[in-house]
């Protein structure tokens, strides 16, 4: 399809400015003017709306296709929360930091509240923070969060602990916080190596970030007991609640002894993906870090009423105002929707989701984890490889007979990985006829391995030069 | 499905749950139906300020959103996809991504943009973690009109990594360049400057530019992209990075969120740009396409050396951004800008003539200015709230001893009516 | 794909209700209550979403594709107008025909008048009725309001003169208010036969109903002519305004001659089609023909207020309300948003385009009667017929290219008709992609016909068997 | 352009429009933005009477509307189509009316649907003249308490072709079985009824059904689809023709449309339903597919012979409904009936209680009953109506004679808190 660029004509214009009602005043001094306006196209509101209508129409999603990508929890996003969200597109956020504002904005402000209150009970931990626009600001601003309680203890800590399983944005936010990373292999039944994790282990580590179930869908036992080591070693334990939808109602992750976490709202609270973006990643913590929480905090004040403080031993400001406001909204929506009964189900049904998934083809796709999983599982194309056929094969097939690729070639500590996550979402006429195909590609890989490598040939391109692209960095069209 | 799996019920499933590891709470109300919901919510929004006539910004800016925007960023395949990580069935998004970056480089006049960042904070934050990889330098130095908040998240960031960070005073309500000049070292890896800064003033950053080269520093220029339409945008005037906060360009007030930021530099620091980048290839038929490129810069490849951690950003925010000035059009855009400027002067005009106030910027303003009122700022900007006003920002919550300064926005949204109004309300607050 | 009833299983459902906070009632007797529930599909908003995103992606529209449906004015409609519609979803109608109800519903009723004056300056006649449903509705309205006028003055007229090349709603429209139907063939140079109109028009026919220009997109210089034959016999002219697209600010059928006029809002006035409906269909009359307009009326109080009221000699109600309110905000909001100049370049331009197709095609294709065109132009395949290709293959062909076919087989008057309106919101750029593939099309009948036959190829469906579907009348699904 | 044309300017091409048939006047304001024009439409919703609690029907009702509704009907696909005259690229629509067809089916026990009629009062019209054109007779017996509004449009369509309408007048608030069964006569093309009532009474039709089948007149029976979640349907009964405003399945108020009015039959009369109908059949590879059908009943093939006149009909309503019934599901459809069954009982129970207040219907109702009050009703909704709450409809303004009377509307969407309200208002209003 063509760009929007190449189809301007000079001139046009999709949208008509209003009229000005005041004088046109004197120019700006031309030093401080551009030269030349910004090239933006130049098209009718028809070719506008056609030009994004059909690209919209090249992209599968959620609403149009079975979308189980591991990790991700491409769960359905229900319609209410767009309309919910809409409500609120008018409130100026400034308003409540101005002297007298809190009182205009109570609406917003209790629903910030609302929601912390909600997720506080929903983790097990004593207070949350909604200021994190994605799980990985949301991990950077909890490892902040912890540098800043060991620095008020007067220590300072060096390394943060990982398992090899772990999402890369765990090590990366804690690089980013400041720490260098500790990693730690994964044992043969799945989980972290809790000898490994116990010999690194000392007073210059200031966390572990564990996710638990982890990116194998494999809930670790031990998980108290990891927290409880950190703890001896006055380390804190981070919990990454990626995975949170497998375990709603059934473990909070306070409970067991995680001192930090962040949620995503994107992936446990329904809130849509937008094409990767926005999220929202709250972090949680328990009462010993509250003072370190950034700023600024919305609190209840004793008449009933909300207002904004800071705390002044807090990290600061992580983002500009409460977070992605608008994601929230449906993040709330969501848990009053479904009530406590109904977020129960939805991780009971996730799990038994993953698990039909996983009896029906672990016949045909390798299993290095063998074991009841929680929402996820993951498989290996290896058997597959031997006819030359690999997972990105596999996933490519699977986009022309209509489904979404799970995630592939992750977690790294699995060749050939193929991780499944289906949601509660799903029907299971849905599912069974995503395993009906996957099925029919693991014959196919042994009847005509080459038709996995044409795939696919129904989509508007067919698999792109990913290296051509690396290597011309053409990513800004000219003109 | 339980018999599929072996299993006698559910509850089986969470078998390897230890028993003492179980919920020890769970204390949530019952569901309710979507209308009960929309009760709630609407009752909420009801108390959301939507009534109060906003004469304030803090780099979030009350402008006009065309139609097209919300109905096509409504589309669900644009936002229930996920981030395009298979291609052939994302170039919906890919393509379009791919369109914001080339309209981001257009907007600041630079070479290379990302697929968008958290926003302006968040934005101007990488764009200094940027400045030290690419110097190899450990500070920066940091206008203090730049806007308070940004400054704020700035800071945060820079001290986790433990870099220095030389914070300027502003030289009343101007950008200080000679004093940002003056503090450049052979540490400086950027100088961090805004344009227009808080306080609506608008520079040359030309010289800026070259001082900063000539030792070995980076210019990080941080835009408000409104104002592009009508100044020399940060390419022009030799920046090396510039970023900003996204919201202006078709996102709703939303309360602060979600909004996006942008970045971005020149070509050669390409692989220096944190987050997700979209670039041109063809398939194998030789047909063009549109892919996530250099993503070894990555976390999920490069992990804790990674050029960022961020993963999810704010794709569909930047999307509407692509269409709100894809709507608008390049000479639709300069009149938005032109008629902002024009609102602007006039209400300078009638507030600098309401008795005892006057215009405290030395420099030429784009849509906001300061006003030097004869009474605190707070006090009036509250007197004025209960009378459906908000007529400004009051510098002392960020700069403090500055008790009398109100920085004052208008955007195209605001009516003559409204300023009007806006001056007699002043006049009474002030005088009765 | 399966029917939404396909994909049902019993007990789910898309929605909760809400909670009841009243007693349940005593049950009603049970010889009044339903045996069995209404077998609705059971499905969970997913699935239903899902579905329905997934076969709106089945349709061509104006959004995606090119639409030069002749006759059918396939214009852009502007966004803000389903924002502006959206604002009245709460207003009930009844509260209108409350004693002391008008008060409260001034902004609706002001739009319905504002609608009317504006429709009313547009078209030169002296009030307009907005409570038409669609355009077959208004015809039927005006030839009834006719046939009241006639009665009032003690006349009963039997007929109604229409030309044959008019759209079938007229005749059909006629009969229903309760005429018998003289048709008037079509003359070589492309209007309706003057001498053969003029004999038959006498003092029993009722009203003669013109489209001007025409349904061959010609505007009938005889117009005014016409108009005053019918008059000397006492009979009234009608304006079918399908085509007012075209004359936009140029003529006023009222100006003209035309006693009676519908307008349909979904063509000249860009409120969206809906995959054939809601349309509206505003009726504008002469002053003498006012006592007859249907009830209610809304009219404006000399103090400026909205009222509704009733003629106690009008034909009474022909809809329910006020007409499809919906509708007629967009179409109200149009005229606003381009105002009367934008009006007058809406025709302009629309004229424009639809002659530049025509002098682009007409090399290629048999143009039956070449003149200035209007708004529209009809070509015939009568060439492509000479090689077994029918105007049907070229629309099936264009179907695979990503065109939504011309009109064909209309007007009946011309052998495999192609009728082309190209509307004043498609660019140059796309109407050239047209006629590219027309030309095409063309040189593929020369060189292999049989490739038009196949087509479409790339739709969900090929040809389908309209033969079969109206011998086994399958319209509802079991179960 | 022009040169392509041979034209010199745009007015050339308006040459064939002789000089005298020009404009006299084309008086109309300039152009506005899209957002000077939202200003104007929010004015006049604002004026929307949407603050007024509305205890109102007349056979429009204030019913939930699940968001899926909005956001698929809102899809550009199906709301920028046309009428699928092209069958293989409108597959979306097609299959929709479908599926539609097939609900109205389910929904009124009946065989065959159309694809959709304008609204209610335009589509038991049509049912009268399919019923002249089916029995070859040339009058209807009408019942008195058929909706006024309908009443109105059937006798003006019947007016126009000289067909006889025998009017009864209701029997207080209840069907004339008897009065019906009497007027049948050798010329009674049909009975028509509507159920429940307006008065809001429920009766079984059942020997009606068979009576007018006796006499070779065929029984008509205008529903009321949300009460078909729990009432014996049309079909059950013996109906022939069912019919009925739409608009309470899915679509907004909207000061009156557009909604939809539906229509189904045994499928022997499938010949005579107006308006367009969808068929299912192959396509040349045997796949399934959807077409119109039967054609040659419509005006576009049989002018001024067609079974109707009818062009466009109201299918982007209809989708909604279809969404609607198949949000809830059969379950749900059910007890959102029962939910309104419920609510409208404790209202007859709260306002029946209210002093000097009676109930008059003397059969069971079904979400709206019929109060005789102490004073004349019109007096008492126009004083109710500026304290906020829409009491319901004063039967005066429809059968002369009786102002005491009022038909009280009570859906699922109001509240008990609402319902308690307006008989305390109801009091005070008749009492104060």
């Amino acid at each position: 399809m063509e760009l929007i660029y190449e189809k301007s004509v000079a001139g046009r214009s999709g949208v008509r400015i209003p009229v000005s009602d005041v004088p046109k005043a004197a120019p700006l001094p031309e030093a401080l003017r551009r030269t030349e306006a910004a090239g933006f196209p130049e098209v009718s509101e028809l070719d506008l709306v056609r030009h994004y209508t059909n690209l919209s129409r090249r992209n599968f999603s959620v609403d149009t296709n079975f979308y189980p990508l591991g990790s991700c929890t491409m769960k359905y996003n229900a319609k209410v929360m767009e309309q919910a969200g809409a409500l609120f597109a008018d409130c100026h956020p400034m308003l409540a930091l101005l002297p007298g504002g809190e009182k205009h904005v109570q609406g917003p402000l209790s629903l910030v509240h609302g929601l912390e209150q909600q997720l506080a009970e929903i983790t097990g931990m004593d207070e949350v923070t909604t200021q994190p626009l994605a799980g990985a600001h949301g991990e950077m601003t909890g490892i902040m969060v912890i540098a800043a309680y060991h620095k008020a203890r007067g220590e300072k800590r060096k390394y943060v602990i990982v398992p090899d399983s772990s999402h890369g944005t765990n090590p990366a936010s804690a690089a980013m916080a400041g720490y260098e990373i500790i990693t730690i292999p994964t044992a043969p039944y799945g989980d972290m190596d809790l000898d490994a994790y116990r010999a690194a282990m000392n007073n210059e580590v200031a966390a572990v970030m564990m996710t638990c179930p982890n990116t194998l869908g494999i809930f670790n036992p031990h998980i108290a007991e990891i927290c409880e080591i950190a703890h001896q070693a006055g380390a804190l334990a981070y919990y990454d609640g990626a995975n949170l939808n497998a375990i709603l109602g059934k473990v909070r992750p306070g409970d067991v002894g995680f001192d930090v976490i962040h949620v995503n709202l994107h992936k446990t609270f329904g809130t849509p993906h937008g094409g990767g973006g926005p999220g929202s990643g709250p972090v949680g913590v328990k009462k010993a870090l509250i003072p370190y929480l950034p700023t600024p905090r919305v609190v209840k004040n004793t008449d009933g009423s909300f207002g904004v403080e800071s705390h002044p031993e807090g990290i600061g400001r992580v983002s500009d105002f409460f977070g992605n406001f608008g994601i929230m909204v449906r993040a709330f929506g969501y848990i009053i929707l479904l009530g406590g009964e109904g977020l129960i189900e939805v991780s009971e049904q996730a799990v038994l989701n993953a698990n039909y998934m996983m009896a029906k083809l672990k016949g045909e796709y390798e299993l290095p984890f063998d074991m009841t999983c929680m929402h996820e599982c993951v498989f290996s194309a290896s058997r597959q490889l031997k006819d030359g056929v690999h997972a990105l094969d596999i996933a490519k097939y699977l986009i022309d007979r209509g489904f979404h690729p799970p995630t592939v070639y992750f977690p790294l500590n699995v060749k050939e990985a193929i991780m499944i996550e289906p949601t509660e979402t799903e029907s299971k006429a849905t599912m069974d006829a995503f395993i009906e195909v996957m099925l029919e590609a693991a014959q196919l890989t042994r009847e005509n391995p080459d038709a996995l490598h044409q795939a696919p040939e129904t989509m508007p391109v067919g698999r792109l030069d990913e290296t051509r692209a690396a290597r011309a960095q053409q990513v800004c069209c000219e003109g | 499905m339980l018999a599929v799996i072996g299993a006698s019920s559910v509850d089986d499933l969470f078998a390897p749950i230890p028993k003492e590891l179980r919920a020890k709470s769970f204390n949530l109300p019952a569901g309710v139906s979507e209308f009960e919901l929309m009760a709630l919510m609407r009752e909420k929004a009801r108390q959301g300020g939507t009534e109060i006539v906003p004469f304030i910004g803090g780099g979030i800016y009350d402008h006009i959103i065309p139609a097209a925007v919300d109905h096509l960023s409504g589309r669900a395949e644009f936002y229930t996809a996920y981030t395009p990580y298979q291609p052939e069935c994302a170039q919906g998004t890919l393509q379009a991504l791919y369109e914001y970056q080339s309209a981001i480089c257009r907007l600041t006049g630079m070479e290379a943009s990302n697929a968008s960042l958290y926003d302006g904070g968040t934005a101007l934050a990488e764009a200094a973690l940027m400045a030290l990889r690419i110097t190899g330098r450990h500070a920066v130095v940091l206008d203090g009109s730049v806007n308070p908040l940004h400054r704020e998240v700035v800071c945060g960031y820079l001290a986790s990594l433990e870099a220095g960070v030389c914070q300027l005073p502003p030289a009343g309500c101007e950008v200080d360049l000679d004093g940002l000049m003056n503090s450049i070292t052979e540490e400086t890896a950027a100088v961090i400057v805004q344009h227009p800064n808080f306080f609506g003033s608008v520079a040359d950053l030309t010289a800026l530019a070259k001082k900063a080269h000539d030792q070995g520093a980076l210019l990080i220029v941080s835009c408000y992209p409104i104002a592009m339409g009508l100044l020399k945008s940060p390419g022009e005037m030799g920046a090396d990075i510039a970023v900003g906060e996204g919201q202006s360009l078709g996102n709703p007030l939303s309360f602060g969120g979600p909004y996006f930021g942008f970045i971005a530099t020149r070509k050669r620091f390409i692989r220096n740009l944190p987050g997700r980048i979209v670039g041109e290839t063809v398939d194998t038929q030789g047909r063009r396409g549109y892919v996530l490129t250099l993503q070894a810069r990555e976390q999920h490849i490069k992990r804790h050396k990674a050029t960022s951690n961020i993963c999810s950003n704010q794709s569909l925010c930047a999307l509407r951004g692509l269409i709100f000035v894809a709507s608008l059009g390049k000479k639709g855009f300069a009149d938005l800008a032109a008629l902002n400027y024009d609102k602007a002067e006039y209400a300078k005009s009638v507030l600098g003539a309401v008795k005892g106030v006057s215009l405290v910027n030395a420099a030429p303003t784009f849509n906001e200015f300061t006003l030097r009122l004869p009474k605190p700022a707070a006090e009036v900007v509250a007197r004025l709230l209960d009378a459906g006003v908000a007529a400004g920002v009051p510098v002392s919550g960020y700069y403090p001893g500055r008790d009398n300064e109100l920085v004052v926005t208008v955007t195209e949204k605001r009516t003559k009516a409204e300023i009007d109004a806006l001056a007699a309300r002043l006049e009474e607050a002030l005088w009765n």
